[in-house]
């Protein structure tokens, strides 16, 4: 456990000094749901109801920027071969930076929470449902985009890559996450828990696999 | 026969995608060919 | 265990560039074995492939015992590879890549001042690397390796962008290794400063090992 | 594909077995089409509204004959994606790159027949839904994302020349791809938690004997076409792989004609090199 924890506070230390996430990340999202309201050129009352919607498709794409910046980390100066040479089990290195990442989606979705409420008019009506949908939406984003991050890291240019690979697989958190925003934001009348069950299971698989796959990358010589 | 359009170009866009394709992967396979002597060119054998 | 390093006609590819193609090479537990040749030669790939970062296409190698194709993850826990790149966080202290490399090896006990005294580090441990010279990093790089208290020890260039005080700090640390009698080899294209340390000499051209001689036998084990 | 078959004597991917297979299929194509267009009537069915009955009121008519081609082509996608799990799996399993290569050569094969499905699907939707597209249609949605998956998984593959790590790795994209499958067919099912699609067509009794013998033999075709396709396309890959094992023996031979030439001036080199203390 101290190795995953000491993988995510470097990270975490490193966001603190370097501030990416803070001042390209988050306002970038931010970007996407002034866009959002711009190009839908609609009335407060249609973006109050697509905000659920627009939030994880901005949730998505900051997620990707977040991913590659994780990657980025370990590629300036080669101590992704370090964290190879280290010894560490692979699972452990990948809990560690997935966990970095979960915690800066959070940060994110938390800007981006308050953005709809301003912006959209949003109301959160359950924080509590919102709140647990979040988090596992997050596991789930950041489990399986940490393992797609690491599997388009080598030689080569695959930077590309990584939204080609990382989208369609969201497919189902964001369905699932945008349902359980539904319910808890209000704008639609249906069980919110049922796809906050849907997203733990999601959390679960993305989280198993990126374990378990981790080794491909991290242990294959 | 009804929606003689849509059926013409339902099958079409099939056969000829098909069609297509398999003979790009024909042209692909002569000049792979060419590149690989006969001796490595055995058919449907493993190799680990 | 025999031999510390035991390579047999192994091929590495770079893509498709075959960098290292059928070299042999066996080494004693113990030795220092300097290995020369020119750029390009594939010494750098010998050594990350002994570290168990480069694939073997072909052929065996197995180091300290473990095989690099099938234990990799073993391999590289035992080894030191000193590269090039400084594989520290440009963000973070001296200290706290020292300590994040600590635990992740899973040394959390080791001494870190210690360490970065031994390499002259120690008034700048609280300083981020960002801040730090080119030599003072690679300083910082080799108190990193030393900290996972190698048996067999990688150095690549270890000499490269340093001044003289470094490279003593460099030839001190290589004699801590061989009288912890872990086994070294080095990659260096500064023969003056490493032959007198080695035992061995290990010439490196087109991939494969051109000529291996025994020098100064002697100081094996000293 | 019939001259390419004719000249077996040309170096190709073809041999008795794509020959014979490549014959059948066409054959097969011809007689398919027959029963589509001539022998097949037009679906002129009556139905009661029921809890189990489709909400459609009276047959398709002559579109059911765009089932005859969309039916087949999303079966053999089906058939090709799960091939590529099993190879994946294989790799992951076994490091084999004789899987590495059938999973490959299922995913190209299966994007095309992916996309078809869609594309026929679209048109036949056009005059029976009245739209050629609808979101929260289960099938559609899932088919949808698998096609996306796998476009990026066969992108992915372009990535690497490393054939080892490309192997590995695809296998786990291709895996994880298909894992998603159900997941995904789950979620849009709660989603809409409806389907404009035919509900079990072959299970309904009132679909006549040769309906269904025009589906399942434009199944057999097209395993047929399948079959033929991925056999040539393996064997692309195969060369590929080739080429790439005699490049190797060259490429070895190459760099080691190298040593003594390079020997030579290694001496003086790195003495000069030592001199300026650079790499």
């Amino acid at each position: 456990m101290r190795e995953i924890w000491a993988l995510a506070r470097k990270d975490l230390r490193i966001e603190a000094r370097s501030k990416v996430v803070a001042t390209q990340i988050v306002p970038f999202a931010m970007v996407i749901l002034v866009l959002f309201g711009l190009a839908l050129d609609a009335d407060s009352r249609t973006l109050r109801d697509l905000a659920p919607g627009l939030f994880w498709v901005a949730t998505l794409f900051a997620s990707v920027l977040a991913i590659q910046r994780s990657i980025a980390v370990e590629t300036i100066s080669s101590t992704f071969e370090a964290l190879r040479l280290s010894g560490a089990p692979a699972w452990k290195l990948f809990a560690g930076k997935a966990l970095a990442v979960a915690i800066q989606l959070l940060a994110i979705e938390a800007v981006l929470g308050l953005g709809i409420v301003v912006l959209y008019r949003s109301s959160f009506q359950d924080p509590v449902l919102i709140v647990t949908a979040a988090v596992a939406a997050t596991i789930a984003i950041a489990s399986a985009g940490s393992l797609y991050g690491v599997l388009a890291v080598g030689m080569g240019v695959r930077d590309t890559i990584l939204p080609m690979l990382l989208l369609p697989i969201m497919m189902p958190v964001l369905v699932a996450a945008t349902r359980a925003f539904g319910d808890g934001l209000g704008t639609a009348a249906l069980n919110g828990w049922t796809w906050t069950g849907l997203l733990g299971l999601l959390a679960v698989v993305y989280a198993t696999a990126g374990a378990l796959a981790y080794a491909v990358v991290i242990e294959d010589t | 026969m009804d929606y003689l359009g849509y059926l013409i170009s339902g099958w079409g866009v099939v056969l000829v995608a098909v069609a297509v394709y398999a003979f790009s992967l024909l042209r692909r396979g002569r000049a792979l060919t060419a590149r690989v002597p006969a001796d490595r060119r055995r058919w449907m054998t493993t190799d680990d | 265990m025999d031999h510390a390093v035991d390579v047999h006609d192994a091929v590495v590819l770079l893509d498709r560039f075959p960098a290292l193609a059928g070299l042999s090479l066996k080494l004693r537990a113990g030795t220092v074995t300097l290995v020369q040749g020119p750029n390009g030669a594939g010494k750098t790939t010998l050594l990350r492939m002994l570290a168990g970062l480069a694939p073997l296409e072909r052929g065996r190698a197995t180091v300290l015992g473990y095989d690099v194709a099938t234990e990799p993850r073993l391999v590289r826990a035992s080894v030191g590879l000193l590269s090039p790149q400084t594989m520290l966080y440009d963000d973070l202290t001296i200290a706290e890549n020292l300590s994040f490399w600590a635990t992740l090896a899973g040394h959390d006990d080791v001494d870190l001042m210690a360490a970065l005294e031994r390499v002259s580090m120690a008034p700048f441990a609280d300083q981020q690397v960002v801040t730090l010279s080119t030599g003072q990093r690679r300083r910082a790089a080799i108190a990193v390796v030393a900290i996972r208290r190698p048996r067999l020890w990688l150095l690549d260039e270890p000499h490269a962008g340093l001044d003289q005080a470094g490279r003593d700090v460099v030839d001190g640390l290589i004699e801590d290794a061989i009288a912890a009698g872990a086994t070294v080899v080095v990659a260096s294209h500064e023969l003056d400063r490493v032959r007198p340390l080695a035992t061995h000499v290990a010439t490196v051209a087109g991939g494969i090992v051109h000529r291996f001689e025994t020098v100064n036998a002697g100081a094996s084990g000293a | 594909m019939s001259t390419a078959l004719s000249r077996p004597h040309v170096a190709s991917t073809s041999s008795k077995l794509t020959l014979v297979l490549g014959v059948a299929s066409l054959l097969g194509l011809a007689v398919l089409l027959v029963f589509s267009f001539v022998l097949t009537d037009p679906d002129q069915r009556v139905f009661e509204r029921g809890a189990d009955l489709e909400p459609l009121l009276t047959g398709q008519g002559d579109a059911v004959r765009l089932l005859y081609v969309h039916f087949p082509v999303a079966m053999v996608t089906y058939i090709a994606f799960t091939l590529n799990a099993i190879g994946s799996i294989a790799v992951l399993w076994k490091k084999s790159t004789w899987w590495d290569n059938t999973a490959a050569a299922a995913a190209e094969v299966g994007v095309l027949f992916c996309g078809l499905t869609l594309a026929t699907g679209s048109i036949w939707g056009r005059p029976i839904w009245n739209t050629w597209w609808k979101w929260g249609d289960v099938r559609l949605m899932t088919t949808t994302i698998l096609f996306l998956i796998f476009i990026g998984y066969l992108a992915y593959r372009r990535t690497m020349s490393d054939s080892r790590v490309r192997a590995k790795r695809s296998a786990v994209v291709g895996l994880i791809g298909a894992i998603n499958i159900p997941i995904v067919y789950k979620s849009v099912d709660w989603w809409q938690n409806r389907t404009l699609h035919q509900q079990s067509t072959l299970r309904n009794r009132s679909v006549e004997d040769l309906t269904l013998f025009t589906m399942i033999f434009g199944m057999v075709v097209f395993m047929a076409i399948f079959a033929w396709l991925m056999v040539h396309r393996f064997r692309i890959g195969w060369l590929e792989h080739q080429t790439e094992t005699v490049g190797l023996e060259a490429a070895i031979i190459e760099r080691r004609a190298q040593t003594s030439a390079a020997i030579s001036d290694a001496v003086t080199d790195s003495r000069s090199s030592a001199e300026t203390g650079s790499d």
